[in-house]
């Protein structure tokens, strides 16, 4: 009877992580299943590198493409060093009481909700933008990456202060004994030593600016051209999803919604298997 | 390395951390100079009083109360729908899961931990669809399939969290009962659970934050403009970061933009809480922060 | 070890037998073809340099081990109950059985985040125990049996991690004691505890010989010499 | 004790979403009714609906009136879909759409679209020639149509949206709109967009300019609501709130009740022209 038991509350407790996993799948299925009719007979090539013009029949998402990956990688270009220079400030030079307090801060940033960056950003980032450059809308990639950066860097800075902390103790010691100053052994120890979680954090965070759909809806622009500069209003495939998902459920634009979400997942996917690889060349 | 560049990266350093706190600053200071103004008991309730409109004898027309109220509802029906499944997956992936299952679903808990949240919006959308269509149509995007959606959202840290706590007990925690003869779920119900509560919890509220906070899942779900107080789980609904979102665009005069701003003000504190409470629960915060999307 | 030549001998009084054990720990060879036996009513020490699988052999005893990951085993071990031998890892054998008739006390003492009473009491709600007054005489009697009685019976219902480092391990002690158990399994019990602690367990583990066998694994040579009724040196030669 | 904090919790849920279920209250057409209406679809409409809906739910609040944007498009695909009682269009829905879906039209206002300007932009008219270019691309620079040396920023609607379709076929001639335009999703956010940015040009129901913006005329004609009205000004459009088949109950005195002198003086209000 007890053993009875032990397996019935196993199965209880299984099902649940089943399904869960199941739910993984069925994600990916649905976005497959409805994207299909834009992909069949090998039109998913035309799919991603085409334009997007619905009046003359063409669905491409290809300036999506370009506007996710304009914004992510120009985010992380500025989280980076500012992630850098904020992680090191709080494990190795800041005094003490000081890095307790940027280390709290940094902590509660990560709590701030995306729909406020966003609702800030229009009102205070876009008009500086817009006087700064005197060019185009200050709806821009320029507007939305800086809004990025400061939403990913407490996480890139959380990452990089945890790697900084597990850098051995000897190690330091050895450093401090051979009388290195404090941004000596930052640079010559402790980076070199926390590169694994230096990695982590910078695809951890491109996951997250490509995944992220207020900011750039917010302040990109939502224009559908290939960016050219930095300035350009771009749409991003989130904010292509948020936009189009109103429109006829059966027309083919409504359609391509669900092939950005099939490039996101893949794009998610792609960024969770560069993780492991990370994790797991870390630990041999 | 010379003085020079010592000097130069000691100064870059501090200039980043200036810079991160002048931003954020910036903007919670914005928020304040320009919201602070209206937040009074009218920008929640408006005219009604306030006691009628908790009691909901009376709807309020323009306050926040709806969406407030709109957000509460939500953040309960998913964290609670979320909650007994995330626990035993948890459970299950930190006591019993092995060999290939546990590599296969550790895997897939991953990639559902990094689905952006518009394509977990998509899918709760396609849903409803596929359920108007084939099953009844009374359902179309509304407070379930929202809380449901957000659910899917929050099921991978649950999850994470639960069985982070379980597995990070010391080993002779783990023995101690069934050195005494507990079965395996003995142990699990009477110590291991027990003893990674506050891990749990912690991670609980971080999920309640989540819920709160987030804007793309419910935008494609079922959040309206104006619907008033939720009526039932199949009806359209307000909420607290969805309105904020669309009144940075459709404000139509002064007032509704610093009521705009006053929600902000509002959805920060509480998400400001959630995250203090969750500390509070359990310092050892980091790591679970590092999977906050 | 030459035990089969014995065996007919000392049948009578043997309690554990163990034959050909090998054990794994990562791949790593810890236990290479143990044989022993260990008699009833006794008190048999364990010595020998650490990383020689002590407490290892401990869990083998009651299948512990099977809880540590990547852990692996080979070989046969018998415990008479009832006047027969039964092998503890038949498929027929009930490993929550095993685990009550043989009770363990660890290196530190490991009481559980609750009340004194709860803990000694905890053996019998895993069993399934549901008379309060019987609970509640059992406790007494593991208490003291223990030597903890006199001490805690006015705050049974405080925190467990209140007591001292040598009452709490004697509240391991009794809390093992409550299912009476055939075997008692000890691996360094006085080793966290200062020498007065020491000796009252020492004195404990004496009185309760009369009731079970006594395996016990310890690093002190006169602790042993006070105690023992045989002492095996690890690593064993054979 | 967590699982029975869980249930409880449940049931607290329950109990408040379910007391809102139990009220009364009376008034007018709308007496002794109760229920709900959901509204979705355009945008231009957004403002009257929402000041019929604070009237109606003051006086009755036993009715829930639901209001989403979406824009003209989604309004006629989910009242056609059944998912909404009430889709809005800023356009008359196509003869397919009204024969797929059986809907019934009701044009309870005339709206104009306008093109509009940051206040402080000195160019205050256009030629048709000259907005076909600015939107497609061709002009892009103020300087050139007599304002200052500056970039034009140019917005659009979605494809949804009614207020793009109605302008670009009566004001640019179906012409191309650059992909470098802007998007914004809905007349609100048309207003406040082209309100804050000192470059813009966009286009935006007659009904919601005001003063934070500056109407431009187009070929000398404002885009004011008598204009509209006397036909002057050629891009014009009805408001309609469309059915699946004929609207019923509550559906019914709601449509009635934009009808009525009461919803005829909000449609003013709003800076629409009430239909008879």
């Amino acid at each position: 009877m007890n053993r009875q038991f032990e397996k019935t509350a196993e199965m209880v407790l299984f099902l649940p992580a089943l399904l869960s996993v199941i739910l993984t799948l069925a994600i990916f299925v649905f976005m497959l299943v409805f994207g299909l009719p834009l992909m069949k007979g090998g039109r998913f090539f035309e799919l991603i590198t085409g334009s997007w013009s619905p009046g003359h029949g063409m669905y491409g998402i290809q300036p999506m493409i370009m506007g996710t990956m304009a914004i992510a990688s120009l985010s992380v270009f500025f989280a980076f060093p500012l992630s850098m220079g904020c992680a090191s400030l709080i494990s190795v030079l800041a005094p003490r009481g000081f890095s307790t307090f940027l280390r709290h801060t940094v902590r509660l940033m990560t709590g701030v909700p995306t729909v406020i960056y966003g609702f800030v950003g229009i009102f205070l980032l876009v008009p500086i933008i817009r006087e700064l450059f005197q060019n185009g809308s200050g709806f821009c990639i320029l507007s939305a990456s800086l809004m990025l950066a400061l939403l990913i860097s407490p996480t890139m800075i959380l990452v990089f202060m945890e790697s900084f902390d597990r850098v051995p103790k000897s190690y330091l010691d050895a450093a401090d004994a051979l009388g290195g100053t404090p941004v000596q052994k930052l640079v010559y120890v402790i980076i070199p030593q926390a590169r694994q979680g230096i990695w982590m954090g910078v695809i951890l965070s491109m996951g997250r600016s490509l995944g992220d759909t207020l900011i750039a809806l917010m302040l990109a622009g939502n224009a559908i051209a290939t960016p050219g500069s930095v300035l350009d209003s771009v749409r991003t495939l989130t904010a292509h999803i948020a936009l189009v998902i109103a429109s006829d459920y059966e027309s083919l634009e409504f359609k391509s919604v669900f092939a950005c979400g099939l490039i996101l997942y893949g794009f998610n996917a792609l960024i969770i298997v560069m993780l492991r690889y990370v994790e797991s060349k870390g630990t041999q | 390395m010379n003085r020079l560049w010592e000097t130069l990266i000691k100064a870059f350093s501090w200039a980043c951390g200036i810079i991160l706190l002048g931003a954020i600053s910036c903007i919670i200071g914005y928020l304040f100079m320009k919201g602070a103004g209206v937040i009074r008991l009218d920008l929640i309730f408006g005219d009604t009083p306030p006691l009628d409109a908790i009691l909901l004898k009376r709807q309020v027309l323009d306050g926040l109360f709806p969406a407030m109220a709109g957000t509460f509802f939500l953040v309960c029906f998913s964290v609670f729908t979320a909650l007994p499944l995330g626990l035993a997956a948890g459970i299950y992936m930190s006591e019993y899961a092995g060999g290939s299952i546990r590599r296969v679903f550790s895997f897939s808990f991953d990639i559902l931990a990094g689905i952006p949240s518009i394509v977990i919006g998509l899918f709760g959308f396609s849903i409803a669809v596929f359920l108007h269509r084939h099953f009844s149509d009374r359902i179309f995007p509304c407070l379930l399939i929202s809380g449901l959606s957000l659910a899917f959202l929050v099921l991978p840290y649950i999850i994470r969290t639960t069985q982070l706590s379980l597995e990070t007990l010391p080993a002779r925690t783990r023995l101690t009962a069934l050195a005494l003869g507990a079965t395996r779920f003995q142990n699990i119900r009477y110590v291991l659970v027990p003893q990674s509560l506050s891990g749990i919890l912690s991670g609980v509220v971080l999920a309640v934050g989540r819920c709160a906070e987030d804007t793309a899942v419910i935008m494609l779900t079922g959040a309206v403009a104006m619907a008033g107080v939720p009526q039932s789980l199949l009806s359209s609904y307000e909420a607290l970061p969805f309105y904020i979102y669309y009144i940075s665009s459709q404000y139509t005069n002064p007032h509704e933009l610093a009521t705009g701003y006053g929600a902000s003000i509002i959805l920060l504190g509480i998400c400001t809480f959630l995250f203090l409470a969750a500390f509070m629960i359990q310092k050892g915060l980091a790591r679970r922060a590092l999977y906050y999307p | 070890m030459p035990c089969t030549t014995h065996e007919t001998m000392k049948e009578n009084h043997i309690k554990i037998k163990v034959r050909s054990l090998d054990f794994w720990y990562q791949n790593r060879q810890i236990l290479e073809h143990v044989s022993l036996d260990f008699t009833r009513h006794t008190i048999t020490a364990i010595v020998g340099p650490s990383g020689t699988g002590k407490s290892t052999f401990l869990t083998t005893l009651n299948r512990l081990w099977e809880n540590i990951p990547d852990a692996q085993m080979k070989g046969r071990v018998e415990i008479e109950f009832d006047g027969t031998f039964r092998d503890i890892y038949a498929r027929s054998f009930s490993l929550t059985q095993l685990r009550r008739s043989v009770g363990m006390v660890f290196q530190t003492p490991n009481p559980l985040s609750m009340s004194i009473y709860k803990n000694v009491a905890f053996p019998l709600k895993l069993a399934g125990y549901k008379n309060r007054k019987e609970v509640g005489n059992k406790v007494e009697k593991a208490l003291k049996q223990a030597y903890l009685w006199e001490e805690v019976k006015d705050r049974l219902h405080e925190k467990a991690s209140c007591l001292s480092g040598g009452q709490q391990q004697r509240l391991c002690i009794a809390r093992a004691l409550i299912l009476e158990p055939e075997v008692l399994l000890l691996d360094e019990p006085t080793s966290s505890l200062d020498q007065n602690a020491g000796r009252i367990i020492e004195t404990l583990l004496l009185d309760l010989r009369e009731r079970c066998t006594i395996i016990i694994v310890s690093h002190y040579l006169d602790q042993v010499g006070r105690i023992a009724d045989t002492v095996m040196e690890f690593p064993l030669k054979s | 004790m967590k699982k029975k904090f869980y249930w409880i919790s449940v049931f607290f849920c329950m109990i408040c979403l379910g007391a809102s279920l139990a009220n009364a209250g009376s008034a007018d057409a709308f007496n002794d009714l109760k229920g709900t209406i959901k509204i979705a679809g355009g945008t231009a409409h957004i403002p009257v609906m929402k000041a019929a809906a604070k009237r109606i739910m003051t006086v009755n609040p036993d009715i829930r009136i639901s209001i989403a944007g979406g824009g003209s498009g989604v309004g006629i695909k989910q009242v056609g879909e059944g998912l909404v009682d009430i889709g809005n269009s800023g356009r008359k829905p196509t003869d397919e759409e009204i024969g797929k879906y059986g809907l019934k039209l009701f044009k309870w206002a005339v709206d104009g679209v306008g093109v509009i300007v940051h206040t402080e932009n000195m160019v205050k008219s256009l030629t048709k020639a000259q907005l076909k270019d600015i939107f497609s691309g061709k002009i892009a620079n103020w300087k050139s149509l007599g304002g200052s040396d500056k970039h034009i920023s140019v917005y659009t609607r979605d494809e949804a949206s009614g207020t793009r379709a109605v302008f670009w076929k009566k004001a640019l001639d179906k012409g191309d709109i650059t992909a470098k335009a802007n998007f914004v999703v809905s007349n609100g956010a048309m207003k406040s967009a082209i309100a804050n940015d000192p470059n813009g040009i966009g286009y935006v129901s007659v009904g919601h300019m005001d003063k934070t913006v500056s109407p431009v005329t187009l070929d000398s004609i404002s885009p004011s609501l008598e204009n509209v009205k006397s036909g002057k000004y050629p891009v014009a459009r009805g408001l309609y709130s469309n059915t699946k088949g004929d609207p019923r109950g509550l559906v019914k005195v709601f449509i009635d009740y934009l009808f009525s002198a009461e919803g005829r003086t909000i449609a003013e209000e709003k800076g629409f022209i009430p239909s008879k």
